[in-house]
């Protein structure tokens, strides 16, 4: 029952991954492609990552940290690295106003 | 089954990569390729996660932990350099 | 101990005299004399032992593991040459005190000379080849300062480089020759070397040896065609020449063929080359010294003829030959030492040492010229002195010898010329200077006596002449016969000191020695023209200058063909020289280079890894134009290596590796500010495809090389560190453990390369000011806004959960991956991402770190903690542990080795700080503002 | 897979030399990198190609080899120092020359 559910988590996360992935390949402008990465890649990590505390707790050894960390880093993290490239675009566009 | 949908989740990480490369690669600009690095980033975790759980090991965790945490500082060293030219200031 | 002292002294009381000399100039005299007189009072004890028949010997271990120890021995070779050093050099202090004038600079002439002393007595007393070598080079050196010691004088230069040169190479082949005799005998003992003889006769490893050794004796004792350094060494103060150039630095080279005599002496090869090479410069140089027109250029040849006349007693190999070149060493000594002090008499009153100028000076100075006159017959071998008697053994010697068979007339014939030449030569030295008219144009005018007390020491030496002449068997018996029984390493032969041996045939050749000499000097005037028109100067001087001169250019023009101020160009010829030198053993083996280990196979997840490597560094080159770009490329390159550190088990080098690889990008964006954005194409086609092949080369040897490590079998010590690392270092995580504990005296040294590292680029910023560029390469000013809002903010978040997972990294790091290098790169990074969202000015309000202090507790907490282990008699870095449980971080240990790991922390934390905050402040400090 | 290690290593020895060769400072500073990865690499790969075992003591299974690990840990980050260095000395003589040029000349070679 655990292992469908990790390995539930494993594909949902493997395919988001690809998609987010496969949007930043093949979306035609910057602006489109941050979609991919910052909400189909987050999302497949975090599927993968819900899959890894489901298979480490399942062993016994109490529930990870590390994997809750990761996630937490992440979502902070995304938005701005986001922001950040859109911003540095603009300003290479020229069209610079904060 | 937990075995397949292992291969079956390397493989798609192992895609992302390669597309995430390709991306890098083809540019255009310098914002795409920083994008193509942070995106090759987060995917490197959850290929460190899944490769933790395929040998059974936490060992690796640390690693995905420091990865989210550079390749984040690394895209925004990168980003500050396009906009602001000098980094720390 | 008293042997270490007899070296020390004058080694160390070399400094005294110059200090002593502000007292006034005899007090710079007395010092010296005291020095030596101090090392003689030590000598006493040991040597009158010696004479008892018992050899001293003392031994200190340094280094028995290289074979490196101290070893000093004195047995009746080494006590002949102890006396001859302390005796004469007390003689020559006095002397010196009169004869080097008031602007000569006196002080440093002791110290030089104590200094020479010190090193002469090392020679004469190391029993370890090593050893002896380098008090030899020190001999060699300090004779260049003595020689040179007129440095205003440009012959006193070149003759004391031209020494220099001599001595140094012999020395360098004498060390190539010891080293093989060490490797033959397994020793570098020489008591341990002579009692070898047969061993070391019966090498194949002999005459390469013999050769190198005989090179260094043959160089030092001016032996031709070595020889000609010796007559240009006469541009020292006469004090010098009297008693390194003719009593006992000269004597070293003779010395270690007695030393070495029973254990290289006795062959073919010994025979033909110690007692060829004697012959030959007996000859030569007793011809050359008849024609020397300066004074102490006679006295120079007649040395080196002497000296090769010695060298021949210990050529022909008989047990009596060696006993009368060892009386002859003792013989030569005083009466050489006398004439250079007479001639030094005769140059310091009369200012020129011109034999052609200086005549008649009996009317002007009896004294003196008797006491020269004495000594000069001494020389010549006239009976009633002490040179006759050594001579008469030579004389009887050259006719027991059957080795040539029936060219056994040879030898004999020769040294009765060479003993004409002598004769001829010391009666010019008599009649030329003392007599034969009036002096000519002398600078100084009249002459008169020197001071009374310049005399005394020639006059000891004299009656030493003839003290030994006349009474032989109770003067120098007793000193000759432990003398020659230490050089025979055995039983002595039968031999009589007596005067008179009766009318035999040694008798004749002297007495048809004096005749023909006398003869030969007053038919000098024919002579002279003979040889001036024969030999116009024909002289190993010449040949020597210009060896020299060619290698010098040639040197020159070897430099000027590498080293063209071309960085490009040395890089390229040090990896040509690499690759060679790998390919080289490549091509020459015929062993495959693929192992006998079956390969792995492959996974496509590494080969995909691989792959995406291997692109990205190819990129990296490629773009390397576009800076920023090919930064990007690089770190995809780092991020693969950190994958590649996880596919094979190495979690911490993964961590280290991210951690680096985010600084490294941080530093190469800050640099890259202040660097052109784009570059051209700077090199021609051919150029980027030579450095191509080049570059192709060390990488295929690199590739090569690799996969030959890895498919063969393999073996390692680290099971001793998996074994040991819970019981001993009280962790679970090896690589940690190494790091602090096994091997924490190499990370000390490792954080402390760190330290300096950071402290060189701390002082290569300073003052620094560059060039900010207003736009960036695109020509776009730079955006406005310095903190994005966004960015600022949230990271503020961040900082603590960043210093929590480093403390957490550093805490756990004994037992899991992580540890102090680790976390200080993390802690680093959080500072930096601060930094660079907010603000140096921001940061540095609310963290005042001052990062200096930081890396100095570091490194001396580290040191600190190793040096704890002291205080309970522990080795330095013996650590000791205990377990705790924290909540949430889990059973951690508590141990002294995370007192050091906490050492190394700060001084990442603070190197790596250290260096970035440092470049990004160079934009606040340097002017004109870019871009606000 | 070790030749697949080794062509790995080539490649980046490869590349890292021939930028090492360029006229430009900064490229140099790339090469070295790339050849202070090459070399970390290789030393690393002195311990052999182990797969999921990690020198942790107290497992059953033999571990990779921490020997080799403890050295190149300590290599990689001497060998950022040592890229501080050679950058700064970069800038410095940027600074003092005016030029990025490795002989500090500015002209074409």
């Amino acid at each position: 029952m655990l292992d469908t559910l990790i390995a539930l988590f494993l594909v949902i996360g493997g395919a988001f991954a690809l998609i987010g992935s496969i949007g930043l390949a093949r979306l035609p402008d910057l602006f489109m492609r941050l979609h991919g990465p910052t909400k189909a890649t987050t999302l497949g990590v975090g599927g993968i990552l819900i899959a890894s505390v489901l298979h480490f707790s399942s062993r016994g050894d109490g529930l990870s940290l590390h994997e809750l960390l990761v996630t937490l880093f992440l979502f902070i993290t995304a938005p701005i690295s986001a922001y950040l490239i859109a911003r540095a675009m603009l300003h290479l566009r020229g069209d610079d106003k904060p | 089954m937990l075995n397949a949908a292992i291969v079956f989740a390397f493989a798609c990480i192992a895609a992302a990569l390669l597309l995430n490369f390709w991306r890098l690669l083809r540019g255009p600009t310098t914002p795409d390729r920083i994008l193509a690095l942070d995106t090759m980033y987060i995917n490197t975790i959850a290929l460190l996660v899944l490769f933790g759980i395929h040998l059974d090991l936490t060992a690796f965790f640390e690693a995905a932990l420091l990865i989210a945490m550079m390749g984040f500082v690394g895209t925004v060293a990168l980003c500050k350099y396009l906009l602001r030219g000098d980094i720390i200031e | 101990m008293n042997l270490l002292l007899i070296i020390l002294l004058p080694l160390l009381g070399a400094l005294l005299p110059p200090l002593a000399i502000r007292y006034g100039r005899s007090a710079s005299a007395w010092t010296a004399a005291a020095i030596t007189l101090a090392a003689l009072l030590f000598a006493l004890g040991p040597l009158v032992a010696v004479f008892g028949g018992a050899p001293q010997e003392v031994h200190w271990t340094w280094l028995p593991q290289a074979g490196l120890d101290i070893h000093l021995r004195l047995d009746g070779l080494a006590a002949l040459f102890v006396l001859l050093i302390l005796g004469i050099g007390l003689l020559v202090i006095l002397y010196a005190r009169y004869y080097l004038a008031e602007r000569d600079p006196m002080g440093r002439f002791y110290g030089l000379l104590l200094l020479f002393m010190g090193a002469m007595l090392g020679v004469a007393l190391s029993n370890h080849l090593l050893q002896l070598l380098v008090f030899w080079e020190l001999t060699s050196l300090s004779s260049f300062l003595l020689i040179s010691y007129w440095h205003h004088r440009s012959d006193a230069r070149r003759g004391a480089r031209m020494a220099l040169a001599i001595t140094g190479a012999g020395g360098l082949a004498m060390l190539a020759g010891f080293m093989l005799l060490g490797h033959i005998v397994g020793s570098y003992q020489i008591s341990v070397i002579l009692n070898a003889g047969d061993l070391i006769r019966a090498h194949p490893l002999y005459a390469p040896m013999l050769l190198l050794v005989l090179l260094g004796a043959f160089t030092k004792s001016a032996q031709f065609p070595f020889h000609f350094w010796l007559p240009h060494a006469m541009a020292a103060p006469t004090p010098v020449s009297a008693y390194l150039h003719s009593a006992t630095m000269v004597k070293a080279g003779v010395f270690l063929l007695a030393r070495l005599y029973p254990a290289l002496s006795g062959t073919e090869l010994w025979f033909f080359l110690v007692g060829g090479v004697g012959l030959a410069t007996l000859l030569f140089a007793a011809y050359n010294a008849l024609f020397q027109h300066d004074l102490k250029g006679l006295l120079a040849y007649s040395t080196i003829s002497h000296l090769g006349l010695i060298t021949l007693l210990f050529g022909i190999g008989t047990p009596l030959a060696a006993v009368a070149g060892v009386f002859h060493i003792i013989n030569h000594a005083t009466f050489k030492a006398s004439l250079f002090m007479a001639a030094g008499i005769i140059d310091h009153e009369t200012g020129t040492r011109d034999m052609r100028l200086i005549n008649g000076m009996w009317k002007y100075m009896p004294h003196t010229a008797t006491l020269a006159m004495v000594a000069a017959a001494a020389m010549a071998g006239v009976p009633l002195l002490n040179g006759f008697l050594s001579k008469e053994m030579f004389f009887a010697e050259t006719l027991h010898l059957s080795a040539l068979g029936a060219f056994s007339w040879v030898l004999p014939a020769a040294a009765t010329l060479a003993g004409i030449f002598a004769v001829a030569y010391s009666a010019r030295f008599i009649h030329d200077v003392f007599f034969n008219g009036e002096p000519i144009d002398l600078p100084k005018f009249p002459p008169h006596e020197p001071p009374r007390h310049m005399k005394v020491p020639v006059e000891i030496l004299v009656a030493l002449c003839l003290l030994v002449g006349i009474l032989p068997a109770i003067t120098v018996a007793p000193l000759l016969a432990v003398a020659a029984g230490a050089v025979l390493n055995g039983p002595l032969p039968d031999y009589s000191l007596a005067i008179w041996h009766g009318f035999n045939t040694p008798f004749i050749m002297s007495l048809v020695a004096l005749a023909g000499g006398i003869a030969l000097y007053t038919q000098r005037h024919k002579l002279f023209a003979l040889h001036d028109r024969v030999f116009p100067g024909v002289d190993a001087r010449a040949l020597f200058w210009e060896f020299i001169t060619w290698l010098m250019d040639t040197a020159h023009a070897m430099t000027r063909a590498l080293e063209n101020g071309s960085l490009q160009r040395y890089a390229a010829l040090l990896l040509l020289t690499a690759v060679a030198a790998i390919a080289w053993p490549f091509l020459n083996s015929t062993a495959p280079i693929a192992g006998p280990v079956p390969a792995a196979p492959i996974d496509a997840l590494t080969l995909l890894g691989a792959l995406v490597m291997m692109a990205a560094a190819v990129v990296t080159t490629v773009w390397q134009r576009q800076r920023l770009t090919a930064v990007i490329a690089l770190s995809v390159v780092g991020l693969v290596v950190s994958l590649t550190f996880v596919r094979w088990s190495a979690p911490d080098l993964a961590l280290t590796q991210l951690s680096v690889e985010v600084v490294t990008i941080v530093l190469l964006l800050l640099a890259l500010y202040f660097l052109p954005q784009r570059a051209t194409v700077d090199s021609s086609n051919l150029r980027r495809g030579q450095d191509l092949l080049l570059a192709t080369g060390v990488g295929g040897g690199v590739g090569l090389i690799t996969w030959a490590m890895l498919t063969r079998p393999y073996t390692t010590i680290a099971n001793y560190f998996v074994e040991n690392s819970l019981p001993g270092g009280g962790g679970a995580n090896v690589v940690n453990v190494i790091l602090v504990d096994f091997r924490g005296f190499d990370t000390l040294g490792e954080i402390t390369v760190l330290a300096i590292a950071a402290i060189g680029i701390f002082a290569l910023l300073d003052n620094l000011r560059l060039e900010m560029p207003a736009t960036d390469d695109g020509g776009r000013p730079w955006s406005s806004e310095r903190y994005p809002l966004v960015l600022s903010q949230l990271t503020r978040f961040l900082l603590p959960l960043a210093l929590l997972v480093s403390v957490y990294l550093f805490l756990r790091g004994h037992n899991a991956p992580g540890g102090g290098f680790i976390a200080g790169l993390v802690t680093a990074v959080a500072l930096i991402l601060q930094y660079m969202a907010s603000g140096i000015d921001w940061t540095q309000q609310r963290w005042r770190l001052q990062y200096h202090p930081i890396i100095a507790a570091g490194v001396l907490i580290a040191a600190a903690t190793g040096a704890g282990s002291w205080l309970y008699d522990r080795p330095f870095l013996t650590s000791a542990f205990g377990h705790f449980h924290l909540p949430l971080a889990g059973e951690f240990e508590l141990a002294t080795a995370m007192l050091f790991d906490l050492g190394v922390y700060l001084t990442v934390v603070g190197v790596v700080m250290l260096i970035l905050a440092n470049l990004g402040k160079l934009t606040q400090r340097s002017a004109g503002e870019g871009g606000t | 897979m070790e030749a697949l290690a080794a062509l790995t290593l080539a490649v980046l020895v490869t590349c890292g030399v021939y930028l090492v060769l360029r006229a430009r400072t900064y490229p140099v500073v790339l090469g070295l990198s790339l050849l202070s990865y090459a070399v970390n690499l290789f030393l690393f790969f002195t311990g052999r190609l182990v797969t999921g075992a990690p020198p942790l003591a107290g497992a059953a299974t033999p571990t990779a080899d921490p020997l080799p690990q403890a050295l190149v840990l300590t290599a990689i980050v001497i060998g950022f120092g040592m890229t501080a260095f050679v950058v700064i000395l970069a800038l410095r003589a940027r600074g003092e020359l005016g030029n990025d040029h490795v002989d500090g000349t500015g002209e074409k070679s």
